[in-house]
């Protein structure tokens, strides 16, 4: 803490340093909708810039017109003073600046070293000079005190490995300029205090760093500034030393947390409509069983990558679980019917999965609002007979939904993200299913869009359904659901309800919880 | 937008604009067609002659019929390249004399023969999860392996002869092909539009992905097109060898690529596109009507083959790049 | 990393047993089915028979790593032959090169730049150029300039021209992938294109440079095969593009991109030689061979199952 | 000696094979029923220079298959091969139609250590060293075609080419007493048969006002022929008669010229039988020339007999008279099928068994 207020205090004397990166006044749209509007940040050597803001912000189309991913429509980016077009994100790199991506960029197919100097291997002799690429590698991984090879294919490594061999690239890279989108999304607790000693380190070292994020703590950990962007639009940009929680959390938001979400209605006759029994699932070996309730939004919550995806994706048969049971209540309670585990099957019994992925798993983005949302109605309908769609249903749907579209016949893709994932929640709506899985229900969509979200969920289980859902964003988590269980190493590690249960408490059980079967982990 | 636009002095304009537009969106094969027809007009009028465009018609027929099981696949992001080796295999059954059989039931062999080998296909393709484009491939490599091999001492006799009268006869002037040929183009245009079978057809090719994960039956799906398409091969390969008379072992062998050429100039692109069933039947009128224009030009087969590429090349980037866009 | 763990653990070379075993099995099975297999003599036919096919396969394999497929190589091939007898001897290999790289550069133009998809785009040059090559030989013959035949003829410690023609472009395709960056680069865009294109890689350049590779293996098969057979063929080259897409596939070639390897595609290339050798000498009936080599490639490939179903 | 044959009226052709064989003896071998293969030259092989002891294995590469023609053959050739107890092995081998595969094929042969090779070669020039190769192995060559001394193989049979383009030619010129305009049918473009057909209608249409109004490449194939015949048909180019390189083409064009009711003009076709039944039917005017079948076990027999230290002529060349409407009755068979090709070597119950309606 006190080191980083030194860093500060170096820099201000004598007014503010030379910023080496300015935005001025940049915007950017996406056909329609302008996704960054008249936006001016700038950014400092040795110092750690956060850019938080909500999902859809703007953060990441802010970083990606400085990686060359996306060209401006309006304004310019100046570094060191003089203003600079970015085709490409070898025109990035070569202006020294290195963007460690929120997505896994890796190859799988390239080895760690590979993938670490892919577009600027070093040569000898014009061919690519491996020993040396493994040198370098070795040495950037040094930094980050982590023990991969650097001739591993990168298809070998968890997810949490695949992260950190990301930001070792980025540090390979020799920048000036550092973007880090999202980094510790992927990382355990041990990795992540790794990658905070290195940010101090590269601070030290006279760098910039951009730390994309939107968790709270790692901005007052990690950083010296933050700005704040909400909807395409800078809000504000602050020291970080002189803004607290609240006072941060509502420049993002600029409003309650708890008008966001509907009202919760307790049931009185909880009756089960889903149970799981033993369920394991292929990375994590604990066994899982619960039940989900009639009228009850259930919450799988816990840090990234500990399996609450493995569970869900397990009961929807898209990666069938290795063992274990899913049973659904039909008609008559005292009868369950026993689900096979693929996905076309847990359909045909009335389950429905949302994805967490609208574009690649969600939505048929060529095809129209109306094909979309007719897609669902087919579910029982057979094959070879007519498709029966009833059109004044979906008219009725969507503007129940109040999905903002001109036509029912124009394509899916040309929504707003929002409406996007309306659209796909309604497929299911429109399909008479009453149990819905649903994978992150609210990501990358605007917050009234996220509200509205929330109460079709809400009146889905009111009438009669059942919700589960995982979700990366605790505040969602606690607001939406019923009742919450917090996942750890693929363990049900315990069980809050929801109005009870806190941000701390759920927190510290998915930081430090354990389960009977850990030491099986400890085995493999 | 359209309400600006009513008063406008514009107005002539972008009706013309539209016009233009909906005429650009059309599959390539509409404009190539109406293209070749007045080229036609110009130098080979006789071309243009009622009896000349029904003989074209009867010659695109089996070409026709093969297109559609190509285009269901190729709108489920597959490929058949097994059609020619389906032919072949029909021609045998047909006419090697093999089997002691009556004409009908030799037809009703070939029928379950494309099924079996649907099936196969389609099962390679979805549960061994191998590309279509080597399944295929080897199916067609297996198929015309094999029919050679029991075919190399015994010469090929004649068709049934009910394949013969429904290839070569006519009605008045309408040759029975053309009826074969919209009695199962309109079926599957309207089984296709209508179907829920269709309705998942467009969905997988629209997002593989969304419609695996939405429970879609998926594998169903592309079983039953594969299915089809070796049933559409058969029907193909009927009415060639009833057109030819005689059995043959290079019959068909073109099939498979003409086919994609012409899905493609039909307006099918992989995993969707606005040509339905109707665009992929007129490009196949459209290659055989430019087949017969070539010849009637005097370009010798180097001619025709440039041009049938390059009509292939440019439909495709004309088609291709503004589905991009 | 040893030979056993490269088999277990294939990385993207795509060398498991499948591609490795098919040709070792063939070869002891012709082995004792003929008395006349393992002569020099005959190995050295295998040898020439093989070399323009492992020649077009490795550039195939080029342009399937980089995510593509290029049918037109076989008239790439036959446009070769038809180009070697109809002009100057002295210009025959530049121009053949020449329009090698024109071939290369339309098809990886419309298939990045238009976005056709390979298979569509390849068929229309396939057609395009089997109809320049009729335009330019309509009949089969000509005179192939000497000093082709004689690349083709020597013998040089024993060992075949044809040996050598294999040994040079196995290890200068070997070379490309193992230590250019553009052979790393390949992967890279075959495994995920728009990932590769934020690490810096040019996709466009690459997937054009792919498609430019392959048509030169065509023209260098063309030659090759021109001077073996002493006389040109307009359609000469007509089964390569199937023949060379079979091979790699029989290779461990991955047809979706980002996984393949010289050795694989040796390996496959040699897997159909030995199929067409053995059965003329086991005396099996040549036309079973293509039955038998969709057969084989049908069992290769179930053995190496994808994630995505379709083409 | 022909007319003599012929007098013995409506026997089948096999049948008639079968009293030639018997009646004459003269020459030393025989190699094919007679007035179907002439030697073409006085030169003689060397007595007992090809002598091996029996039993023999003997390979043939041919280029490819295709027709029913090419079926009949290789099947006429099998049989022949398998019906000789001192042949221990017949080895059938087809490029399809790749040149290059025809000369894999040969090195294999070779490889196996064949007592003799039947070549067909695709170009002479494309397998010159390989043939070279096999005679230096001590491997009788014998090569079906011409080579134009090219190859230096023991003997060569050659058939059809010139003569038989010039048969179609000549009695096209008689019956348009020496003008008008006719349509070439031609065949698969760039095939050395095909190109010698040709040439052999434009030696016989020298001279005369004959004009050849369309040419087109049928490829021998009955689809294609039907399709670019109704094109040139109903395209309304003006036509006195056609010229076929090949029957199954003519058979199409009948087909069309009765499909669209345009009376028929005088089209040459050749002796296959589903011709030859469309030409009794209709009682066409035609002529067919013939191009044999037999020509297979003729170069089994010629290898034979060298193997067993026979001399022969170096060449022999097919060139038997034309099957005119005054002949047709003898060479139609109206039991067998469309695919049967005259005049064959096989026996009448092989013939009856393969070739039944």
């Amino acid at each position: 803490m006190a080191e980083r207020t030194e860093a500060n205090a170096q820099d201000r004397p004598g007014g503010p340093a030379r910023p080496i990166v300015e935005f001025v006044d940049v915007t950017k749209r996406f056909g329609s909708t302008t996704a960054l509007g008249n936006v001016s940040i700038s950014g400092s050597s040795g110092t750690v810039h956060a850019v938080t803001g909500e999902n859809g912000a703007g953060k990441s189309t802010l970083m990606n017109l400085l990686t060359g991913v996306h060209r401006l429509d309006g304004g310019e980016i100046r570094l060191r003073g003089k203003p600079v077009t970015l085709h490409s994100p070898k025109d990035a790199r070569a202006h020294r600046i290195s963007t460690i991506f929120q997505e896994l960029t890796l190859l799988p197919n390239l080895t760690v070293a590979e993938n670490m100097f892919l577009g600027r291997e070093p040569r000898r002799m014009g061919l690519v000079n491996r020993p040396e690429m493994r040198r370098l590698a070795e040495k950037a991984l040094a930094r980050l005190g982590i023990n991969i090879p650097p001739q591993t294919y990168c298809s070998a490594l968890s997810v949490g490995e695949q992260q950190m061999v990301e930001i070792a690239k980025g540090i390979a890279a020799d920048a000036e300029i550092f973007i880090l989108d999202e980094p510790t999304a992927a990382l355990n607790a041990p990795e992540v205090e790794k990658l905070a000693e290195l940010i101090f380190t590269m601070k030290a070292e006279g760098k910039l760093i951009f730390y994309i994020s939107h968790r709270l703590e790692e901005i007052f950990r990690f950083c010296d500034e933050v700005s704040v962007l909400k909807d395409g639009r800078h809000v504000a940009t602050h020291p970080v030393a002189e803004l607290d929680r609240e006072k941060l959390v509502s420049l993002m938001v600029g409003r309650e947390l708890g008008e966001l979400f509907p009202q919760r209605v307790p049931q009185q006759d909880p009756q089960t409509m889903l149970s799981i029994k033993g369920l394991t699932t292929n990375p994590f070996p604990p066994k899982v069983s619960f039940e989900l309730a009639k009228g009850e939004i259930l919450g799988l919550a816990g840090l990234e990558g500990q399996g609450q995806r493995a569970i869900i994706r397990a009961i929807a048969g898209i990666d069938p679980p290795i063992s274990g049971r899913v049973e659904k209540t039909g008609d008559d309670p005292a009868q369950p019917i026993s689900v096979r585990p693929t996905i076309v099957a847990v359909s045909q019994a009335g389950i429905g999965f949302i994805p967490e992925d609208r574009k690649i798993e969600g939505l048929y983005l060529p095809l129209s609002i109306r094909q979309n949302m007719a897609l669902g109605m087919l579910r029982e309908q057979s094959l070879w007979r007519p498709a029966r769609i009833k059109r004044d249903e979906i008219e009725t749907l969507l503007a129940q939904m109040r999905v903002a579209h001109a036509d029912p016949r124009q394509p899916v893709g040309a929504l707003s993200g929002g409406n996007q994932q309306k659209v796909m929640i309604g497929r299911w709506l429109a399909s008479g299913v009453n149990v819905l899985l649903v994978e992150e229900p609210t990501r990358g969509v605007d917050v009234g869009a996220k509200a509205e979200i929330y109460s079709l969920l809400r009146e889905f289980s009111d009438a009669g359904g059942a919700v589960l859902i995982t979700s990366s964003e605790l505040t969602e988590v606690l607001g939406l659901c019923d009742r919450i269980l917090v996942v750890r190493e693929g363990a049900l590690i315990a069980e809050f309800d929801g109005p009870a249960a806190t941000e701390e408490l759920v927190m510290n059980a998915a930081l430090t919880g354990t389960h009977e079967n850990q030491e099986l982990e400890g085995a493999a | 937008m359209t309400v600006m636009a009513k008063n406008s002095p514009a107005t002539a304009r972008s009706h013309l604009a539209s016009a233009s537009r909906f005429v650009l969106n059309l599959p390539f094969a509409y404009v190539g067609t109406a293209l070749l027809l007045l080229f036609a007009y110009f130098t080979r009028p006789m071309l243009l002659s009622p009896l000349l465009l029904l003989l074209i018609v009867r010659q695109a027929a089996p070409l026709g019929i093969a297109v559609i099981g190509q285009s269901i696949c190729m709108r489920v992001l597959s490929l058949d390249l097994s059609i020619g080796g389906v032919v072949v295999a029909v021609s045998y059954i047909l006419t090697s004399g093999a089997l002691p059989f009556s004409g009908p039931v030799l037809i009703a062999i070939c029928i379950l023969f494309g099924l079996l080998v649907g099936a196969t296909n389609a099962f390679f393709i979805t549960r061994m999860r191998a590309s279509s484009v080597i399944v295929t491939l080897a199916m067609a490599m297996i198929l015309t392996g094999v029919v050679i091999s029991l075919g190399q001492f015994h010469a090929p006799g004649d068709a049934p002869e009910v394949l013969k009268f429904i290839g070569q006869k006519r009605l008045g002037i309408f040759p029975i092909a053309l009826f074969v040929w919209l009695a199962v183009v309109i079926p599957a245009a309207l089984f296709l539009r209508f179907s829920v079978f269709g309705r998942y057809v467009d969905a997988i090719g629209a997002n593989p992905n969304a419609a695996w994960a939405s429970g879609i039956p998926y594998v169903r799906v592309v079983t039953i097109v594969h299915i089809l398409s070796s049933l559409f091969a058969v029907f193909s390969g009927l009415l060639l060898v009833g057109f030819v008379g005689v059995g043959s072992m290079d019959i068909g062998g073109d099939l498979a690529l003409n086919s994609l050429a012409a899905v493609i100039l039909g307006g099918i692109t992989f995993g969707g596109g606005k040509g339905g069933v109707l665009g992929p039947a007129m490009a196949a009128f459209m290659l055989t009507f430019s087949f017969n224009l070539l010849t009637s030009l005097g370009l010798g087969e180097p001619g025709k083959l440039m041009i049938q590429g390059a009509i292939i090349a440019v439909a495709a980037m004309i088609y291709a790049s503004r589905r991009n866009k | 990393m040893s030979w056993l763990n490269i088999l277990r653990f294939p990385g993207r070379s795509g060398l498991g047993i499948v591609p490795i075993g098919v040709p070792i099995v063939m070869f002891i099975f012709i082995s004792f089915a003929s008395p006349n297999f393992l002569n020099v003599q005959n190995l050295s036919n295998v040898n020439a028979q093989i070399a323009a096919l492992l020649i077009v396969a490795l550039g195939q394999m080029i342009v399937a790593i980089c995510g593509g497929i290029d049918l037109s190589v076989g008239s790439v091939l036959s446009l070769t032959s038809a180009i070697i007898v109809s002009v100057d001897p002295a210009l025959a290999v530049p121009l053949a090169l020449l329009a090698g790289l024109v071939v290369g550069v339309v098809n990886g133009v419309g298939v990045t730049i238009f976005a056709v998809h390979p298979l569509v785009m390849t068929l229309a040059t396939l057609t395009f150029l089997q109809g320049l090559a009729l335009l330019i030989l309509p009949v089969p013959g000509g005179d192939v300039p000497d000093y082709l035949e004689a690349m083709v003829d020597f013998s040089f410690l024993g060992l075949p021209a044809a040996f050598f023609w294999c040994l040079v472009f196995a290890t200068a395709a070997a070379v490309v992938l193992r230590s250019t960056r553009f052979g790393l680069r390949i992967f890279a865009v075959g495994a995920n294109e728009d990932n590769a294109a934020r690490n810096g890689v040019n996709v466009v350049l690459h997937r054009i440079s792919s498609y430019v590779l392959c048509s030169f293996g065509g023209v260098m098969a063309g030659l090759f095969l021109s001077a073996r057979v002493a006389s040109a063929d307009a359609t000469m080259g007509a089964h390569y593009g199937l023949e060379s897409v079979t091979a790699i596939a029989l290779g461990g070639v991955l047809l979706a991109g980002g996984i393949g390897s010289v050795p694989g595609v040796i390996a496959g290339t040699i897997a159909l030689g030995l199929m067409t050798n053995g059965m003329n000498l086991i005396g099996v009936s040549p036309f079973v061979r293509a039955a038998a080599t969709g057969l084989l490639l049908l069992t290769a490939i179930s053995l190496q199952p994808r994630k995505a179903i379709g083409a | 000696m022909k007319s003599n044959i012929l007098k013995l009226g409506a026997l089948t052709v096999a049948s008639f094979f079968a009293v030639a064989s018997m009646t004459t003896t003269a020459n030393a071998v025989e190699l094919t029923a007679p007035g179907l293969l002439d030697p073409t030259t006085e030169e003689m092989t060397e007595a007992g220079a090809y002598k091996k002891e029996g039993p023999w294995t003997i390979g043939m590469s041919f280029p490819g298959l295709g027709n029913t023609w090419i079926v009949q053959m290789v099947q006429e050739t099998q049989y022949t091969a398998a019906n000789n107890d001192q042949i221990e092995e017949f080895i059938f081998t087809e490029a399809g139609w790749a040149p290059a595969k025809q000369v894999a094929d040969l090195e294999d042969l070779i490889a196996r250590k064949v007592d003799a090779i039947i070549v067909a070669p695709m170009a002479p020039a494309s397998v010159k060293k390989q043939v070279d190769a096999a005679i230096a192995a001590g491997i009788l060559v014998t090569t079906y075609g011409s080579s134009e001394g090219v190859l230096n193989s023991a003997v060569e049979l050659n058939l059809g080419g010139k003569a038989f383009g010039k048969a179609g030619g000549e009695w096209l010129k008689e019956k348009l007493d020496g003008k008008g305009t006719i349509w070439a049918f031609r065949g698969i473009a760039g095939v050395n048969e095909e190109t010698l057909r040709y040439e052999g209608l434009t030696e016989a249409l020298e001279g005369t006002e004959i004009e050849i109004g369309a040419e087109v490449f049928g490829d021998w194939n009955y689809t294609k022929g039907k399709q670019l015949c109704e094109n040139l048909v109903l395209s309304g180019q003006p036509v006195d008669a056609i010229w076929f390189s090949g029957a199954d083409m003519t058979r199409a064009c009948i087909d069309v010229f009765k499909d669209v009711g345009k009376p028929l003009v005088p089209m040459t076709g050749e002796g296959n039988n589903g011709f030859l039944r469309i030409w009794t039917e209709n009682d066409l005017d035609s002529v067919a020339p013939i191009y044999t079948p037999s020509i297979g076990p003729a170069l089994v027999r010629a290898t034979v007999a060298l193997l067993e230290g026979e001399t022969l002529n170096k060449s022999y060349y097919s060139d038997p008279a034309p099957i005119t409407n005054e002949t047709l009755g003898d060479y139609y068979r109206e039991d067998l099928n469309d695919a049967f090709w005259v005049t064959s070597a096989l026996p009448e119950d092989e013939i009856s068994k393969n070739f039944a309606r």
